[in-house]
């Protein structure tokens, strides 16, 4: 039905800021009310309550991980893009190469190669077994935690190498101009005005990384996935698990957005 | 039916019952089974390598047709999928570190962490005896892991089929660092019947089929025949 | 042997980008309440000189003096200058304030924060006094209203008038404008030049490279006129503006008229 | 480290490893492509479509860029295939036999094109509106149109997305291992735990995976290059 | 009805972008050989008229005709028109040579391409025929040089003389020029005038809205001066620039001088 030719052609009209009243949407949500409540009648959900409580601790496990690895990550990513945008060459050329590396190759693989790779050379080791760091090297969430934070650096390292080109010369050379010293300079103007323009990108970044936490369940931690994992071998479910997994998620991924613009909305930036 | 039989294996794996050689072929004693019973029973039947832990939907959802991978019988199993009758039953052991002396039971395993692989009789059984005494159980995607986090010192017992640690223990790895600490107490309950074909529940026709092709191949000696080559006693169990 | 009344002394100053041979050889002195005036053709070294008294550019040869203090340099070693004393240029930055074509006011911080940067974070001033000061400057600039916007929501008068602001906040010993008004829409360039004017009345150092040459001749004392990296012809603006003696000075009065 | 291991016949598990390497790029080459296919049509239902379609696609790259790809995979894995036997059985027909390697570029196909759409959006949205009225001026239909000039101007933008998007494709076939699905993740996993050699065979993994990388790059710039041809270089 | 020797004919044109109604009944009429220069301020209505003409934009009432075809249009159920027949618009627009304020020539082909495009894939021109005809166009508005070049790397003059071939490309019965030169600098606007003038010249049907007054006076055969929607006066260029009657006109023309 095409009536309109405006509609039709491909130029772009931004659409009309729209209520969620409009009847479409009204029908929209009565079939996903309507989906919601079949879900709930005829799917088995009886296993719920008896997994209450592992499914917070993994919940909480989960969250633990994404923040205390994007936060570790993004202190990592700010030298790493720095020395891209300013370093000396070798420096330069061993932050683009851990870059390259660490996004070239699967997060998996990379967690995998830590944890039955490097993990079980450090047991051939009897130094490193009669250590004091044996009781956490034997563990796994040291694995994960390391493999999450190095991914999250490199493809944070890529964003702030960006973002730190990004600012505009002239506005270094003013801070240059006033007489601040170069370290001054770097935390009072360059570094906040590069994180000011990474932030969007941050947030993708983060919703990315909680979307790879999963992965850690394969090396034995107990995050979110995991606990589902075992409710799906344990009861032989197929779907229920996975798509209260999934709901979780979509509510995690839902709150990160909402903090994020929040965050931005702090200092206005207009276009930069 | 024209059509091949479709066996899912754990893709993960399980020596000496199925494991991918470096040619890309499967092998193992649990394959040679499966040949012998497909002949017996006229089948066509073809590999097909499944995530251990998708593996009953898989078998559900008809991305296969039989599942022949160490899968005992259970009663929880039985709610979803039916089982042919048992074609081998072991039973189930422990093993640790040399350097370290203790018993299969609860008081050996105090304080002590446990590896299991995840969705298994073992796990079960070990969430149900010894979760109070042990310091943890981790749960592993394949059963390999675990022997090797074994080796890495990272677990300090592996429970499993006594026959998949005979075969650990028996390789280099296994030999230098590890030791049998004897076979678990029974319990029916968790343990089950031995293993069995999984079958969907309607494929009466195929069970019937498989029961009878079991029982020629046990009566005939076809069995036993390809059982020696991998173990010197009676797999078939009691 | 410099004078203190001296605020800036130049001398022989050259500068190369490789090469092509920008300034050959500039000298200036602008005595304190002196404006000068720096006009010239596009491309004929004005930006740089102004960029080479605070060291954003570094002389290939030549010295600068600032308040009878001669900023350190040594070679480099592939024929240029750079400053032997890092604090000292530094230091001497902090008594210079530069005024951009672009503005350059810091995008992440508002209007005030902007004014009391360098006073607080580099001249450690106490931060209430430093905000004291900038109020005031606001309100001399008329954006005080102003005070908490950020930059980007700002026109660009605004914003070149916030820069002022900026350079006057660290009592700078003179002011350096390198074509403040150049990126302006028309009707904004009077706002910003009423400013300036102000400040060349209060007898304030300054030295301003400007295409605003009606402006130049009403403010400045001294015009200097730059052509091809030498200084042409300098004098009081009447001489030069009515009576310009090269060839190339009459061409270029010409021109703009 | 055993480089015999890797020998490219058995015992080396060298010819595993590369029968693993092509599951997977066919994997990410098929996924990728139907991800393309459902990106023009999802940018096109965003950018041009009635409120419905809008509202649909939005809730579909919502729940595909929320969701972990993992669980995507299970889920689609098996609702997907389940689906289509369910139809097939409704329709009176034998239940199809699906391929891994169909399930596979489905479910790629399914995440990728979620991404895709949003990309091919920007990058459609970010063509100079005059551009395209200038086509309707000078007379051409809707058609050609996208044909002649919407699609070739929209490629500079669209680069840089979408290259990120075929070596994250390549990089996800290694998620199939948890369904089974003999790519080079999964194999590289078997060669370990058969072997016992786990750092060796990562390792080789890590450096096959970091090669198709890096051929990628060096097309994935011949292609920019050659898109961005009609654009002034960026400072 | 209407007369093949009248290249348009606008009838009573409304348009209403919702609740605003920026032309309110403007009828206007080209004959063969015309050169209409449409005058009018800012939001008057001039680009909205020039593209309701070829169908850029949809009027809500009123009629169009193209050497004495009538665009056929049908109610849309909301109060507007929408075409009936969409064929018979995209042919109109092929006699229809449009040019644009912002040039908007296609980024991804050379001059010459862009040229060519509608010759051989709209109006299925032989190929080589229409690259023929291209370069004497080019050599026409001195762009044979630049043929291979991609627009983003011309001058603002050359992308617009590059428009202005890439229209007469297709033997448009009439040219469309929406301000030609507004979004040039200054010293580029007289290359693209002169071109215009050339068209004026071989008495090429043209409507041309522009703010170049002394221009207009010059080409225009004919003056329209488009206010708040409707015509206030129009006339000979004599007529409107030095006896401009209606008071907003008489404002309007001292503004501008
Ligand atoms: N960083 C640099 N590298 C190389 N050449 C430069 C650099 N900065 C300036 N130049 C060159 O030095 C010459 C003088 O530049 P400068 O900016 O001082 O001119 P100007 O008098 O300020 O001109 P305008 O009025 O256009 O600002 C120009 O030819 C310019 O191209
Ligand atoms: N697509 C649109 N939607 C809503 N309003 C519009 C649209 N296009 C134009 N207008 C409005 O219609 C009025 C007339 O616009 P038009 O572009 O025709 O003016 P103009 O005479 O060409 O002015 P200028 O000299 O600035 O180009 C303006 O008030 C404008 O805001
Ligand atoms: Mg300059
Ligand atoms: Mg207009």
């Amino acid at each position: 039905m095409m009536k309109d030719e405006a509609t039709i052609l491909p130029a772009y009209k931004p659409p009309k800021a729209r209520s969620l009243l409009e009847p479409h949407r009204l029908f929209l949500m009565a079939v996903f009310v309507g989906v919601f409540a079949c879900a709930v009648v005829f799917m088995r959900w009886d296993w719920l309550p008896k997994y209450q409580d592992r499914l917070i601790a993994g919940i909480w496990q989960t969250l633990v991980l994404l923040a205390t690895t994007s936060f570790f990550g993004f202190l990592l990513a700010v030298p790493l893009g720095l020395v891209q945008v300013t370093g000396p060459r070798p420096l330069k050329w061993l932050a683009n190469g851990f870059c390259t590396i660490i996004r070239g190759t699967p997060l998996l693989l990379q967690l995998w190669l830590l944890y039955y790779g490097l993990g079980s050379l450090f047991a051939q080791f009897p130094e490193i077994r009669q250590s004091f760091m044996w009781p956490y090297l034997r563990q796994a969430w040291p694995y994960g935690f390391t493999a999450l934070m190095l991914s999250f650096a490199a493809y944070e390292g890529e964003v702030m190498r960006g973002a730190f080109a990004g600012v505009p010369r002239g506005e270094l050379e003013a801070a240059r101009a006033f007489g601040m010293r170069r370290f001054t300079m770097f935390r009072r103007i360059w570094l906040p005005r590069a994180i000011q323009r990474s932030l969007p990108t941050l947030n993708g970044e983060t919703v990315l990384q909680l979307k790879s936490t999963p992965l850690v369940a394969t090396i034995t931690v107990m995050d979110t996935y995991s606990v589902i994992a075992k409710v799906r071998s344990d009861t032989l479910l197929t779907y229920e698990p996975l798509l209260l997994l999934a709901l979780i998620y979509l509510v995690l991924t839902g709150i990160l957005v909402v903090a994020f613009r929040y965050l931005e909305n702090r200092v206005p930036n207009r276009g930069a | 039916s024209a059509e091949p039989i479709k066996v899912g294996v754990a893709a993960e794996p399980y020596p000496p019952f199925t494991s991918p050689d470096a040619s890309g072929k499967w092998v193992g004693w649990e394959v040679e089974f499966m040949n012998a019973v497909c002949a017996e029973a006229k089948l066509e039947c073809v590999i097909t390598p499944v995530a251990w832990d998708g593996i009953i939907p898989a078998l559900t959802t008809k991305k296969i047709d039989a599942i022949m991978s160490s899968m005992s019988i259970t009663d929880e199993r039985l709610k979803t999928i039916d089982f042919s009758d048992k074609y081998y039953n072991t039973p189930t052991g422990i093993i640790g570190p040399k350097s370290e002396k203790f018993t299969a039971t609860p008081e050996g395993l105090k304080g002590k962490i446990l590896g299991v692989q995840v969705s298994t009789i073992h796990a079960e059984y070990a969430q149900k005896h010894f979760k109070d005494v042990v310091s943890e159980i981790k749960e592993y995607q394949t059963q390999d892991e675990a022997n090797n986090d074994l080796a890495a010192g990272r677990v300090d017992a592996v429970q499993a089929d006594a026959i998949t640690l005979d075969s650990f223990l028996a390789s280099d790895q296994g030999k230098e660092c590890c030791e049998s600490k004897g076979n678990v107490v029974d319990d029916p309950a968790v343990l089950g019947a031995g293993v069995g074909i999984g079958l969907r529940k309607d494929e009466t026709e195929l069970k019937g089929k498989f029961n009878a092709a079991i029982k020629a191949i046990r009566a005939n000696g076809t069995y036993d025949k390809f059982s020696k080559a991998y173990f010197d006693f009676d797999v078939y169990g009691k | 042997m410099s004078d203190t009344a001296q605020a800036i002394e130049v001398r022989d100053l050259h500068k190369r980008f490789g090469p092509l041979e920008v300034l050959k050889g500039v000298s200036l002195t602008a005595k304190q309440g002196d404006v000068i005036a720096i006009i010239g053709g596009s491309g004929s070294g004005k930006s740089t000189l102004l960029r080479c008294i605070n060291m954003l550019e570094l002389p290939s040869a030549g010295s600068v003096t600032v308040h009878g203090e001669t900023i350190e340099m040594k070679t480099d070693g592939h024929g240029g200058l750079i400053p032997s004393n890092r604090r000292q240029v530094q230091r001497i930055r902090t008594r210079l304030g530069m005024v951009f074509q672009s503005f350059n006011l810091w995008q992440h911080m508002t209007v005030l924060q902007n004014v009391i940067e360098v006073p607080v974070h580099v001249l450690k001033q106490p931060r209430d006094e430093a905000i004291a000061v900038a109020e005031t400057l606001l309100k001399r600039v008329g954006l005080y209203e102003k005070r908490d916007a950020y930059p980007a929501f700002m026109s660009g008068g605004q914003q070149q008038r916030a820069a002022i602001a900026r350079a006057l906040a660290i009592q700078p010993l003179v002011m350096l404008f390198d074509e403040p008004t150049s990126a302006l829409d028309p009707e904004l360039v009077g706002e910003v030049l009423s400013v300036i004017g102000d400040l060349a009345r209060e007898k304030r150092t300054m030295i301003l490279v400007t295409h605003e040459m009606k402006f130049a001749r009403q403010v400045a004392s001294h015009v200097v006129f730059l052509h091809g990296g030498v200084i042409e012809e300098q004098g009081p603006p009447q001489a030069i503006f009515e009576d310009p003696k090269s060839e190339r000075l009459k061409k270029f009065i010409s021109s703009i008229h | 480290m055993d480089l015999s291991l890797l020998a490219l016949s058995p015992p080396g598990w060298g010819g595993v490893l590369l029968a693993g390497l092509f599951s997977s790029l066919q994997l990410a080459v098929g996924g990728y492509l139907l991800g393309l296919i459902i990106g023009i049509g999802g940018a096109s239902g965003k950018l041009y479509g009635g409120p419905i379609v809008r509202d649909l696609l939005e809730i579909y790259t919502t729940l595909v860029r929320a969701i972990p790809e993992l669980v995507l995979i299970l889920l689609l894995y098996y609702a997907g295939t389940d689906l289509v036997n369910q139809l097939t059985a409704l329709l009176g027909l034998p239940s199809v036999d699906i391929s891994g390697l169909a399930a596979g570029i489905f479910v790629i196909g399914v995440v990728q094109g979620a991404y895709s759409t949003e990309v091919l959006r920007g990058a459609i949205k970010a063509i100079p509106a005059g551009q395209i009225e200038a086509a309707r001026a000078y007379g051409m239909s809707p058609f050609m149109t996208l044909r002649r000039i919407t699609l070739p101007a929209m490629l500079p933008y669209a680069v840089p997305g979408l290259s990120n998007l075929w070596l994250i494709a390549t990089k996800d076939t290694a998620l199939l291992a948890v369904v089974g699905f003999s790519e080079l993740t999964l194999v590289t996993r078997q060669a370990a735990g058969t072997t016992k050699h786990y750092l060796t065979f990562f390792l080789a993994a890590g450096v096959l995976y970091l090669a198709v990388t890096l051929v990628s790059n060096i097309a994935i710039g011949a292609i920019e290059r050659r898109a961005r041809r009609g654009m002034v270089r960026e400072a």
